[in-house]
């Protein structure tokens, strides 16, 4: 029976911004994250589509995770659960990420973490970044990139950023 | 004695440095390398060979250099096997040659050379085998290996790593890589030049002049050019490697004591423009210190300014001799020019060279220069697959078949002239096909002669002569395989990149085949070798495979939790500073007395919706759940398709086309896996959703006999809700999910809400608790709860080959009538046979401790024979005694029989019971 | 054939070593033997190594597509032990090990079987029971094995991660005191001299291509010089087995992977033992020449092409920077790849093919370095006599449909 | 690093894929009896082809599970398809 308390940093304050070089890592707080699945999800949903690099507004969107389920972001609130009349699969996930947007230089941080590039398009956002697995696109500014990490990785996440930083 | 020049050269001769060799001061300048500053001091003797400790001169000036490695320390830090002419000088250093004692001027084990008749290619595998070879082995464990490693590690000796991409990559930084990068620029594409020296330039430093322009205004046009049209030019940085999918390994050296960076490029195309070396030439004592490659002479001369000797043999017949004999003798060097072709050749001299005897010529010589013609590196070209073509005119392999999307170019291309290279590399750069220029000069052969006289090197790091190839193909050893890992020739650390090409020749000459017919050996990255620490990067400490963090971990850091890692989790083991095992009996004891406050989150919490859901989780259990009614819950097994159990847990039924399944907390990504392969392989995608909403909630348990107590402050409606039942219910206006499930065996709810609100869950509950002197427990209490009941944990109590009737439940083996994952699997011999092991309980006499988890239960025969082996095994405060669980042979047939456990030799006896030791009727369920 | 001795190689140094005789002949085949093993590698050579020397079975011709050793037997890290767990494994592997114990002096050849101990390190509390399970299990299969505590291990590995921030510290582990490595071109060459010695003819460059079957059986085989006869053939071809068996109309339950190794630049002795930490997913040892001799997991991709790819890389060379962080300062050398047949239960297949005629000896995974003595006796065995060894039979490939799998992997604790 | 293409999210690196099977495995169907060998077959059994080869992968991040067209040798890929029918 082992006390691996001292091997880990103890997580940062989820509020607070962190410093990473020329570039900048915001929490931010989102009223809700709902996962929608269906057949014809990307067919049905009103919000605005976002893949990769992709243009997310500021107010509510879907990114797509798949070619049959959508990250609904500060939607309206809908019943979980199967809905058969549109077909739908429904779950509040709001606190299953945490979210992230980096500023700045952020695509030579990016790069650490995996074989990206906004010049290679994906209808997707999921992708594995550091090997955490994360949706990843940009917001309208085409400046800000948005990050949802599943919130038990999110303190992993943050510091392999810092270590990427650490690098210049 | 001085050979360094008054002017000239790459050096900085305003910034003098000051290191030691072999713990004698010396002095060079920036811009020199360990190397160039050694040689401009006169200093001959830079290494000792491998085997015979023969002295050695350097032979190279940059990667192909086999002899001059060195242990340098800067700072207090000691880095092992620095090649010293591809390290840039830093004031400071202290640099040792390995592998020898006291110096390699004086080497205590030169003595060694005396008997280099009885040490021939291969000798060991013919002695040392009566008594044993451990009679030897340390011996010659102790004789091998170059530097030795210290054993400190320096904080930030760290690599970063990074993925980067272009059109274009250019690879080597001389005259034509410059005009390849340069071209590529200029016609838009998005190129990378990369160049493994300080300085771009390469080979044009040699030159006065290129294009009628003074050759550093050339190449600092050529780099202006390049950046003005966006192209990126990274200097100190090799292409160490070229795999599968195009992708090239780049390692960037910072300052020494740093690790290099390790891009991963993607290019979508490669322009190779490595070069060439310099092959040596293989006559009698050609490895005596002093002899140097041409090329390498050049180098010397062009980038640091430093003579190769006053007194210069030069033994070639490459137009590149002839031009560097012009400037040597310009320097101020005494240069006589000796025909390769007269025989026999050898060095006479010892430490310090005298002469060159050619025929029956000698030439006085301080130092001899020599080529046996150019080879192109050409290593990159076949770690990419391009193939290689043997050219009779160059004496060469030159690049032959193109891997996609690569070209070679300049040297590496077997263009050795500055002009025609340039052509080809600008069209090549502009993406035009261009045809490889025919060669000015017919390279004459010169080749190692078998059978002549003298110890002639062929490899010089490990010492493998030409007798040594002899001896090969006379034993029969002939395969170019064969003979490498025979003599052990070219798998020095310098990879043979001098040595291959004598090698092949020799074999070829010796058995009178053709050279290409011999064929090359496998080049295999790295081109150089590099630091094991450029793959490492930021795998490391915390982020070496990352453990999932509770959302609940600063309350259980407040409460004194002791963290640990449980199935990818960092989770309380045990509260509070005391004795940990102690500690966990302690809260164990206060789950029984009064109740306990359990962070179990990690549990999953996968949904499964959907028209199909109903039939797709009853294909996935192993268990009927069609049957499940909605707002119940069932425990079951997932199996694997060869029918060992994966997977245990609970899994409820929200309503008709919802299920929520609550795996084991390390199994949730695999499950989810699993149930999408099934789901998109068999079944009908459209019909079936899966959500793994694990880490939107925080899930604790209460549980206990005052576990009801608890709950009640928290004015749940816990009405008609009995065990085995789910209830959405809210909390403070937040969703809660009420289930009442249990794996203590005593009451207990657990109650599932959105991460955000556990704390103020977790606070409500501990208050709650604190009047009824209970409180939280850890992973640890709740193993002890656990196994008193005789409830598995998978993996732990189970192997990967136990079944599900092997843990007693084996009605749906024989009445599930419809398809599950694994059904077939559970009638096969195997699992029929008799001798499954089952799960089953031990106890100990009155008064004995627990079993060693890990003991093996045994037969009684003279040779006992393993029947299972424990798997848990606790002092269970509860009940004041041991209590055990094992995998037994044939288990639930031996109840009540007494066996004999085993640990490391020693016995004990157990009495086998059923897995349950506590409240078997499920009486304290819902007390 | 020069016998080779100190006093032979003392007398040969005085003439300047031009007495030798070849290792081997390269001979012509024959149009009909009376076996042929296919594959030159260690386990096809130990194959008619055995049955010249058990069962006077000379006329045998082992047949080669490339040079002889060129497969797995000189791609691997060179590791010999039996630290098994099932009793089938164990009874296998540790006659292997015993083989080794004797294989210079029976072959004349020094193979360099340097028994300086392999260790599992455990790294968690969970870790030591398995580790407590293992070490009982190999005492009761008869195999030595100790359970050591962390000082023990840290006695012996002298440079371990002890840092406070290692991710996962050291608890103990097992090991196994015979264990340990061998040279592994040797093994091939001193395989291939002895069988030579005794009448085989060694065939480099053959490639076969197809089996020649009558009424059933397998009479011989289509290679690129020409159909040769043979009363049994066995084939030993690790990495491309399935292509032998579909050759022969077979389907095996066996998948191709890379199997990745790397070298350092030799240094001064510094590692003693082999040391395998399975949560860093790497082992490695030191040669006698000094080189780190690192391993670690298969390459995610299957594959035919002998080579390795990054990813692998960077999780094994991290590895063992976690392992022994003063370590991440040495160079590598070269790294290289090697095909590896994975069979479902990474246990090997020995037995009858399917085909009348045609033997197997095949699906070792990464283990079959360490068993070519015993592969080669065992196949020997099968071709000779027609029936299995009490010690093959477990591993024949009646196993799939009975359910009967020995899966090492399964012990612990992992369904898969 | 390969780059694997996943129908649905376009070209990624080989990290991000996890090849699950052989393609062309059918489940024999359990309610029948099914005898050992065949039982066996469907469980172990591998073409294991050198050179052209179809794979079932799944791309993890989208969990999309598709046969993908190789050369195990070369690694070039020729083709990577939904496993599911494309939808309309």
């Amino acid at each position: 029976m082992r006390d691996d308390t001292a091997l880990w940093d103890a997580p940062r304050n989820p509020a607070t911004p962190i410093s990473l070089g020329p570039a900048r890592l915001t929490p931010v707080h989102l009223t809700r994250q709902t996962l929608v699945s269906g057949p014809n999800v990307l067919q049905q949903t009103d919000l605005p589509l976002v893949d990769w690099p992709g243009a997310a507004p500021s107010d509510a969107y879907a990114a797509i995770l798949r070619r049959d389920r959508l990250l609904l972001v500060n939607a309206p609130e809908t019943p979980d659960g199967w809905n058969d009349t549109t077909q739908q699969a429904t779950s509040d996930v709001t606190d299953a990420y945490t979210v992230f947007d980096l500023t700045g230089d952020a695509l030579p941080l990016l790069g650490r973490g995996a074989e990206i590039t906004p010049d290679i398009p994906s209808r997707s956002t999921a992708r594995q970044l550091f090997g955490l697995g994360v949706f990843l696109y940009r917001m309208e500014d085409a400046k800000t990139y948005r990050l949802h990490v599943p919130r038990a990785h999110a303190e992993a996440l943050v510091t392999h950023f810092e270590k990427a930083a650490s690098h210049g | 004695m001085t050979l360094r020049l008054p002017t000239g050269g790459l050096i900085d001769r305003s910034k003098p440095l000051t290191f030691t060799f072999d713990g004698k001061p010396h002095t060079g300048y920036a811009g020199d390398t360990i190397a160039s500053a050694l040689l401009a001091s006169g200093t001959r003797i830079l290494g000792r060979s491998f085997k015979y400790h023969r002295p050695r001169g350097l032979w190279g000036a940059w990667v192909d250099e086999p002899n001059a490695i060195m242990n340098v320390t800067l700072d207090g830090h000691e880095f092992p096997n620095c090649l010293a002419t591809t390290t840039y000088l830093q004031g400071g250093m202290a640099a040792r040659a390995v592998n020898t004692w006291p110096s390699a001027r004086f080497d205590m084990k030169a003595g060694l050379d005396l008997f280099h008749r009885w040490f021939a290619a291969g000798f060991y595998y013919k002695t040392f085998m009566w008594p044993d070879w451990h009679l030897f082995e340390p011996l010659i464990r102790r004789m091998a290996g170059l530097g030795a490693v210290s054993p400190d590690h320096l904080d930030t000796y760290t690599s970063d790593q990074t993925h980067d991409r272009c059109d274009t990559l250019v690879i080597g930084g001389g005259p034509a890589g410059l005009a390849a990068a340069e071209a590529a620029a200029q016609s838009g594409q998005d190129t990378l030049l990369i160049d493994d020296h300080a300085q771009l330039g390469g080979t044009a430093h040699q030159l006065p002049q290129i294009d009628a322009t003074p050759t550093a205004d050339w190449i600092a046009q050529r780099q202006s050019a390049i950046e003005a049209a966006g192209g990126r030019i990274l200097t100190h940085t090799t292409a160490f490697g070229i795999y599968d999918h195009g992708l090239v390994g780049l390692a960037q050296n910072g300052p020494f004591g740093t690790a290099p960076r390790l891009i991963r490029l993607r290019a979508a195309r490669i322009i190779l423009a490595t070069g060439a070396i310099d092959r040596p030439l293989t006559f009698a004592n050609n490895d005596r210190p002093g002899i140097m490659a041409v090329a390498a002479a050049a180098e010397y001369l062009a980038r640091y300014a430093t003579l190769p000797g006053r007194q210069i043999a030069l033994l070639a017949n490459t137009p590149q001799a002839d031009t560097l004999a012009a400037q040597l003798t310009q320097a101020g060097a005494q240069v006589t020019h000796v025909d390769p072709a007269q025989s026999p050749l050898s060095a006479r001299g010892g430490k310090r060279l005298k002469a060159l005897q050619a025929g029956d010529r000698t030439h006085p010589a301080d130092t001899i220069l020599a080529s046996g013609g150019l080879t192109p590196l050409v290593h990159l070209w076949r770690h990419a697959g391009g193939s290689l073509a043997w050219c009779d005119r160059r004496n060469a392999f030159l690049p032959g078949t193109p891997p996609d999307n690569m070209t070679a170019t300049g040297a590496a291309n077997g263009s050795f002239e500055t002009d025609e290279a340039l052509e080809h590399a600008r069209a090549t750069g502009q993406n035009t096909p261009a045809k490889r220029p025919d060669p000015k000069h017919h390279i004459t052969p010169h080749w190692p002669a078998p059978g002549s006289k003298g110890r002639q090197w062929i490899d010089f790091q490990h010492d493998v002569t030409l007798k040594d190839v002899e001896l090969a193909a006379r034993e029969n050893y002939t395969s170019v395989e064969h003979l490498k890992r025979y003599t052990t020739l070219g798998m020095a650390s310098d990879q043979g990149k001098t040595s291959n090409m004598p090698g092949l020749a020799a074999m070829a000459a010796i058995q009178g085949r053709p050279i290409p017919e011999v064929g090359t050996t496998t080049f295999r990255p790295p081109f150089v070798p590099v630091p094991i620490e450029m793959y490492h990067g930021a795998h490391t400490k915390q982020l070496w495979n990352p453990l999932k963090r509770l959302a609940l971990e600063p309350q259980h850091r407040a409460a004194g939790a002791a963290l640990g890692e449980y199935g990818g989790w960092l989770r309380p083991g045990w509260y509070g500073k005391g004795d940990p095992v102690q500690q966990a009996q302690t809260e164990a004891l206060m789950a029984r007395q009064t109740a306990a406050i359990f962070d179990a989150s990690p549990l999953g919490k996968i949904e499964v919706m959907g028209p199909e859901a109903e039939a797709f989780v009853n294909f996935i259990y192993y268990n009927t759940i069609a049957t499940l009614k909605p707002g119940k819950i069932r425990y079951g097994f997932m199996l694997t398709e060869g029918g060992a159990v994966f997977d245990d847990g609970v899994i409820a039924r929200l309503d008709a086309n919802r299920f929520v399944i609550s795996c084991s907390s390390s199994h949730v990504d695999s499950v989810r896996t699993h149930l999408e392969a099934w789901r998109q392989d068999g079944n009908d995608p459209d019909r079936i959703f899966i959500h793994d909403t694990t880490q939107h909630w925080a899930t604790l348990t209460v549980t206990g006999p005052r576990a009801r107590a608890i709950l009640d402050t928290l004015d749940l409606d816990t009405d008609d809700f009995p065990h085995m039942s789910l209830r959405e219910t809210s909390w403070q206006d937040t969703p809660l999910r009420l289930a009442r499930v249990s794996f203590t065996g005593d009451t207990s709810f657990e109650l599932s809400i959105r991460a955000s609100k556990a704390p103020a869950l977790w606070s409500a509950l501990l208050d709650a608790a604190k009047p009824l002197d209970a409180g939280p427990i850890g992973v640890e209490a709740l193993s002890i709860l656990r196994a008193e009941k005789g409830f598995l944990m998978i993996g732990k109590d189970t192997d990967g080959e136990t079944m599900p009737h092997d843990l007693g439940f084996t009605a749906p083996r024989q009445k599930k009538s419809t398809p599950f994952v694994g059904d077939r699997s559970l009638h096969t011999d195997k699992a029929n046979a008799p001798d499954r092991k089952q799960l089953v309980g031990l106890t100990v006499p009155a008064g004995a401790p627990p079993l060693p988890t890990g003991a093996h239960v045994v037969t009684d025969d003279e040779i006992p024979r393993s029947l299972g082996y424990v798997t848990s095994s606790y002092l269970s405060p509860t009940l004041g005694r041991p209590i055990a669980l094992a995998l037994l042979e044939n288990g639930t047939d031996r109840m009540g029989d007494t066996i004999t456990a085993w640990h490391l030799g020693e016995t004990r006896q157990a009495t086998v019971t059923a897995p349950c030791a506590l409240d078997p009727e499920g009486a304290r369920l819902d007390a | 054939m020069t016998r080779y001795s100190a006093f032979t190689l003392f007398r040969e140094g005085l003439r300047g070593h031009k007495g030798w005789s070849k290792a081997w002949r390269s001979p012509e085949p024959k149009p009909e033997y009376d076996a042929i093993v296919i594959g030159g590698g260690g386990h096809g050579l130990a194959t008619a190594y055995y049955l010249a020397k058990n069962h006077k079975i000379t006329n045998v011709a082992v047949l080669e597509k490339g040079w002889l050793g060129g497969g797995n037997t000189g791609r691997n890290t060179t590791v010999i032990r039996s630290n098994y767990f099932y009793p089938e494994s164990a009874a296998l592997y540790d006659f292997g090990v015993k083989l080794y114990e004797g294989l210079s002096r029976d072959l004349n050849y020094n193979i360099m079987f340097s028994q300086r101990g392999m260790i599992v390190t455990a790294h968690s509390e969970h870790d030591m029971e398995m580790a407590a399970r293992q070490t009982n299990a190999m005492r009761l299969n008869g195999v030595d094995a100790e359970l050591l505590d962390r000082d023990q291990v840290l006695k012996r590995i002298p440079l371990a991660n002890t840092r406070p921030d290692c991710r996962h510290p050291i608890h103990g582990g097992v090991l196994q005191p015979r264990a340990g490595t061998g040279r592994h071109d040797a093994v091939a060459w001193g395989l291939a001299r002895a069988a030579d010695s005794r009448g085989v003819d060694i065939i480099q460059n053959c490639e076969v291509q197809g089996f020649i079957t009558e009424a059933g059986r397998c009479v011989g085989v289509e290679t690129s010089l020409g159909p040769i006869r043979a009363g049994v053939i066995g084939a030993a071809t690790a990495g491309h087995s399935s292509v032998i068996a579909q050759m022969a109309g077979l389907q095996l339950p066996i998948t191709s992977y890379a199997l990745q190794a790397f070298v350092s630049e030799p240094l001064k002795p510094v590692m003693d033992t082999v040391w395998l930490a399975p949560p860093f997913a790497t082992y490695f040892s030191q040669s006698d020449k000094g080189g780190l001799v690192i391993g670690g997991g298969l390459d995610r991709v299957p594959s035919y092409g002998q080579r390795g790819n990054l990813p692998m890389q960077e999780t094994v060379l991290a590895g063992l920077a976690e392992m022994v962080p003063a370590l991440a300062k040495v160079k590598l050398l070269r790294h290289w790849a090697g095909i590896v047949d994975v069979t479902p239960d990474s246990s090997p297949i020995i037995g009858p093919s399917g085909l009348d005629g045609l033997y197997l000896n095949c699906g070792w995974g990464t283990g079959g370095f360490k068993s070519i003595p015993v592969g080669g006796w065992l196949l020997a065995h099968l071709m000779a006599t027609g029936r299995h060894d009490p010690l093959s039979q477990p591993f024949d490939l009646t196993r799939f449909p009975t359910g009967r799998l020995i899966d090492e992997g399964a012990a612990s604790g992992i369904a898969h | 690093m390969q780059i694997f293409t996943c129908p649905f999210c376009g070209p990624r690196d080989e990290r991000e894929f996890h090849f699950a099977a052989e393609a062309g495995k059918t489940r024999p169907d359990t309610t029948r009896q099914i005898d050992p060998e065949t039982w066996a077959t469907y469980l172990h059994a591998q073409r294991n082809d050198k050179g052209r080869t179809r794979e079932v992968w799944m791309h993890l991040p989208c969990s999309e599970l598709f046969l993908m067209e190789r050369d195990s040798v070369t690694m070039e890929v020729f083709s990577t398809h939904p496993l599911r029918k494309e939808p309309q």
